[in-house]
This record gives C-alpha cells, structure tokens and sequence, in this order.
C-alpha cells in the first residue's frame, strides 16, 4: 500500500494504491488520525489504485469516519473500484460512507 | 500428493499477501469463477488474521499452517495454530447495521464458504475447516 | 518461527504458478531488487521444473517441499524431494553457444544464486540449497 | 497462457499471452507443429502480453525455428517486453532468433 496527500483545488485528497490489509492498515490508520487530528475536512480519498482491502483496512475507516464526524468534518470516498463497492455494500457501508463517482463529484457535492 | 498444497507462515500479517497470493491460485487452479476466487482470497486473509489476533493475541513469531485441497466436492482449506482455543461462542460477527470497527471478518468467510467449522477433536490450538461446494455456472 | 515461509506441493506442472507467486512474494519481503526478484523467481521455477523432469521423471503425484529464508545473510530456498537422486556430474548446462533446446535450467539458476549445491548427507531424494548473498543498491 | 492465431495482411501472426511454462508450454508446442507441418512462413510471434518466460518455452521456440527451417522458412519475434529480451540475451539466443520492434518491422523485414 502506497498513501500520498495532494491538495486539489484546496481540498485535501488522500490517494491510496495497493493493498489494505492487516499489514498495511495500521499505516492508514496513523496517516488518518494525523488528519483528523488537524481537523481538516472535507477528506477525499481516492481508490482508483487500491486492489484489495480487507475487514481491518475497512475497520479503520469505519474509525476514520467516526473521528471526523466529531468536529462535524466530511469523509468523501471516490473512483472505487467495482470490486471493492461490492465489499461495501456488501458490509452495508456503502450507506455510512459517502461514496462519489469521482474526484469532480467528490469536490463538488 | 495431488490436488492440494499446504503452506506453513509466521503468524505475522506480512505474510497475508503470500496466504492470498496461493489461495487465489488454488481457487484457479480448481476453476471457480474470478469474483469466487475474490470472495475465497478475502475469506482465507480474514481467517488467518483471526488467527493472528485472537488464537495468538497478536505474537507474530507462531505458526499457522495451511491446508488447499481441490476435489470434485469442493474447494477446502484447513487452518491450524497452537494459539488460545476458539470459544465457540464468540465466533460471532456484528450486527452489520451496527456500524462500527470490527466484526466483519467472520460474515466475510461466511459469505464465500459453505462450510466453518473448528474441530473440537484437536487438543491443543485450533483446526478451522472451510470448504466451498462446486457451483454452477453463475453460482456465487 | 519468522522470516520464513514452507510450502509442500504435488510435482505436476501446474504448481509451478504457486511456486513462482510464493518466491516473488518472499523475495519482495525480503527487500530484493525487482530485476532480481523475477530473475529469482524464474530461478526456483527452473529448479522445480528439473525436481519433476529428472528426480521424479515425469510422475506428477509425487511431493516437492520448499522452504523459504530471509535473513540478513541473504535470501535461501531449499528445495526438498524423494526421488531419484541426482548424479552431481550430470549437473552442466548446455554450451551456450551450441544451440538446442534444453539445457537453461542450471544457467537460469546459478545467475541469480550464489550457492546451488545438493546436500549429501539426504538419504533418499535431494535437498537442494540455493542461496543469495545480500547485494549493494545496484548489485545483481 | 493462451494463444490467437489471427492473418495480418496475409501473414500467420501468433499472439502469445501470460505466462509460459512447463505447464503451458507443450500447448505452445502443438499449436507450433501443427502450423509447421502446414508449412506456414513466415510465422510472426506477438510477445506484447506474454508476462513470463521459462526454458521449457524458450525450447519450444528453439525446437520450432530449427523444425521451420527444414523447409527454408521464417520465425519472426516482435514486441518483447524488456524482461522476456533480457531472457533471450542472457541465453545468447537474441542472436539465433529474428527479433523485432513491433508487427510493421516484422512484416517489412
Ligand atoms: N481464530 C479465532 N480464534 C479465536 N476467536 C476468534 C477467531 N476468529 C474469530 N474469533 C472471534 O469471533 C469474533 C468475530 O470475528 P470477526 O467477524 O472476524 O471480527 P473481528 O476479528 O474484527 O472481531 C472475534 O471478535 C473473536 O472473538
Ligand atoms: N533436480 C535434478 N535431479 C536430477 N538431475 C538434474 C536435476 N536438475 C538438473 N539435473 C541434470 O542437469 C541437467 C541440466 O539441467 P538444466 O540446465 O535444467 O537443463 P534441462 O533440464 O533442460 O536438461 C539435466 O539434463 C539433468 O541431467
């Protein structure tokens, strides 16, 4: 799993690639509360590159989106990959989560 | 020996990538269908992080030992360790309108494997078995 | 057990695309060069394939057991089988220059290994050790 | 690894893809004899998607072209990843094998 932080249009956007899994999770995780922890918000992350993740990757969004949600911050997810959306809805995320198409959507919404 | 492999890793999450690498090739090799093999790469990851976190409390320097086999009945893995033994009871995920972390790992094996099962006849750690029927065409 | 992985597969071909997936996936833990691990990968393929051709003669229900370390040493699979043993002088590949098929396995193996030795104390089959030795930034 | 014959301007072109090994490779190798015993030539050989090589398939190739030439024809190689040159370097055989950049060159030659 690779993690990198761009600004696009002043909206901060996290670009994941790789797996998420328990391995790879607790670095998301830090990268996440790093954020969080400076309140920035809206946070977009991109999966366009992500090939799996797993219950501890999605575990730690579930905890991401709880800590947003603390100072009224917003947690947009986009250009997931179909296999993955099926993870979520699966999980029945896909109605906790805030799921755009992509990065325009995301910014726009 | 045919139709099957067994692997033996460190109970260190950094082999879970090797765990789904050979399960997704057992799963081809046994002709399932590509979003199967998907469903079946998750299951066997979640389990053996199960392992990892519960049966081993997180010690990354134990054994788990993996066992594929294909057969005209299905796609089984066996998954052992010498951990804390599995309380039956508490093989259960959450409610999955109960938002919160965890507790999807079990309903993710569940999905994919027709089968969960610990053998109660093994002393000392746990035996998982997880075997997936032969589906039709458009089985899931 | 750490930095280690074992796996145990039939000697029929189709295995080969487990043994390569597992060798990458160890090599990469191990930090190697990417050029290196696919020169590694193609290395224990090539020695697998010989264990099936020549030690097993073509039977592809007998059993081959690979065992992989890491250590700061450098990146060692010892390749494990019960058939016939080998006859260390018939170990040579072919003359580059005299074009034929065939005989690629041994070079393919000692470009990227810097040990292949057959351990002669194994009673029946062959155990054979590769090793590679740790290199610079560039090495290769 | 799979295999598509297709006709490129009236030439037999091969479009190798995946990997090549000793499970796949005696594949290669009736799909090549049948096509010698019809003594086609040239025959042009697609490696764009061919992810791997081992010697199992390289003696395929090297018992094809020896088998071709009996009845004077052309094997002609074309689109090689990198990794597959390296190969056919490192086995001295890029000097045995006709190899090209792309079809066009190979067609033209
Ligand atoms: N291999 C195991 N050994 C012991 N307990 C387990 C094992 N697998 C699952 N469990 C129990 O089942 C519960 C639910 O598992 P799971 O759905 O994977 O969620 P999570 O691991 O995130 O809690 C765990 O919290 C644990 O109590
Ligand atoms: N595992 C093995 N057991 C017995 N003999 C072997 C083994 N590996 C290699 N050999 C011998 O070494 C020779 C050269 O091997 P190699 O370079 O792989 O070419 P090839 O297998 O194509 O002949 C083989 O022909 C065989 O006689």
């Amino acid at each position: 799993m690779e993690i990198e932080i761009v600004v696009y249009k002043g909206t901060k956007v996290m670009e994941l690639s790789g797996e998420i899994d328990m391995y790879t999770s607790p670095e998301l995780r830090k990268e996440l509360m790093g954020l969080l922890q400076r309140k920035v918000s809206p946070l977009l992350v991109d999966f366009k590159e992500v090939s799996y993740i797993d219950s501890s990757g999605i575990a730690t969004f579930v905890e991401g989106l709880k800590g947003i949600k603390t100072y009224g911050g917003r947690l947009k997810f986009f250009s997931i990959p179909d296999r993955i959306v099926e993870i979520f809805n699966f999980s029945k995320l896909d109605r906790v989560f805030e799921i755009y198409r992509n990065l325009d959507e995301a910014i726009k919404s | 020996m045919r139709d099957s492999a067994i692997i033996t890793i460190p109970s260190h999450p950094k082999y879970l990538s090797i765990v789904r690498a050979v399960t997704g090739k057992m799963a081809e090799l046994s002709g399932m269908a590509e979003s199967a093999i998907e469903d079946v790469k998750l299951a066997v990851d979640e389990a053996c992080s199960n392992v990892i976190k519960h049966a081993y409390k997180g010690n990354v320097y134990q054994k788990i030992i993996l066992r594929f086999k294909t057969s005209p009945k299905g796609f089984e893995v066996i998954i052992e360790d010498n951990g804390l033994k599995v309380h039956p009871e508490s093989l259960v995920g959450r409610d999955l309108e109960d938002i919160k972390p965890g507790g999807l790992g079990i309903h993710f094996i569940k999905k994919v494997f027709d089968i969960f099962a610990f053998d109660e006849k093994k002393k000392k750690g746990n035996r998982l078995r997880l075997l997936r029927y032969i589906k039709g065409k458009d089985g899931d």
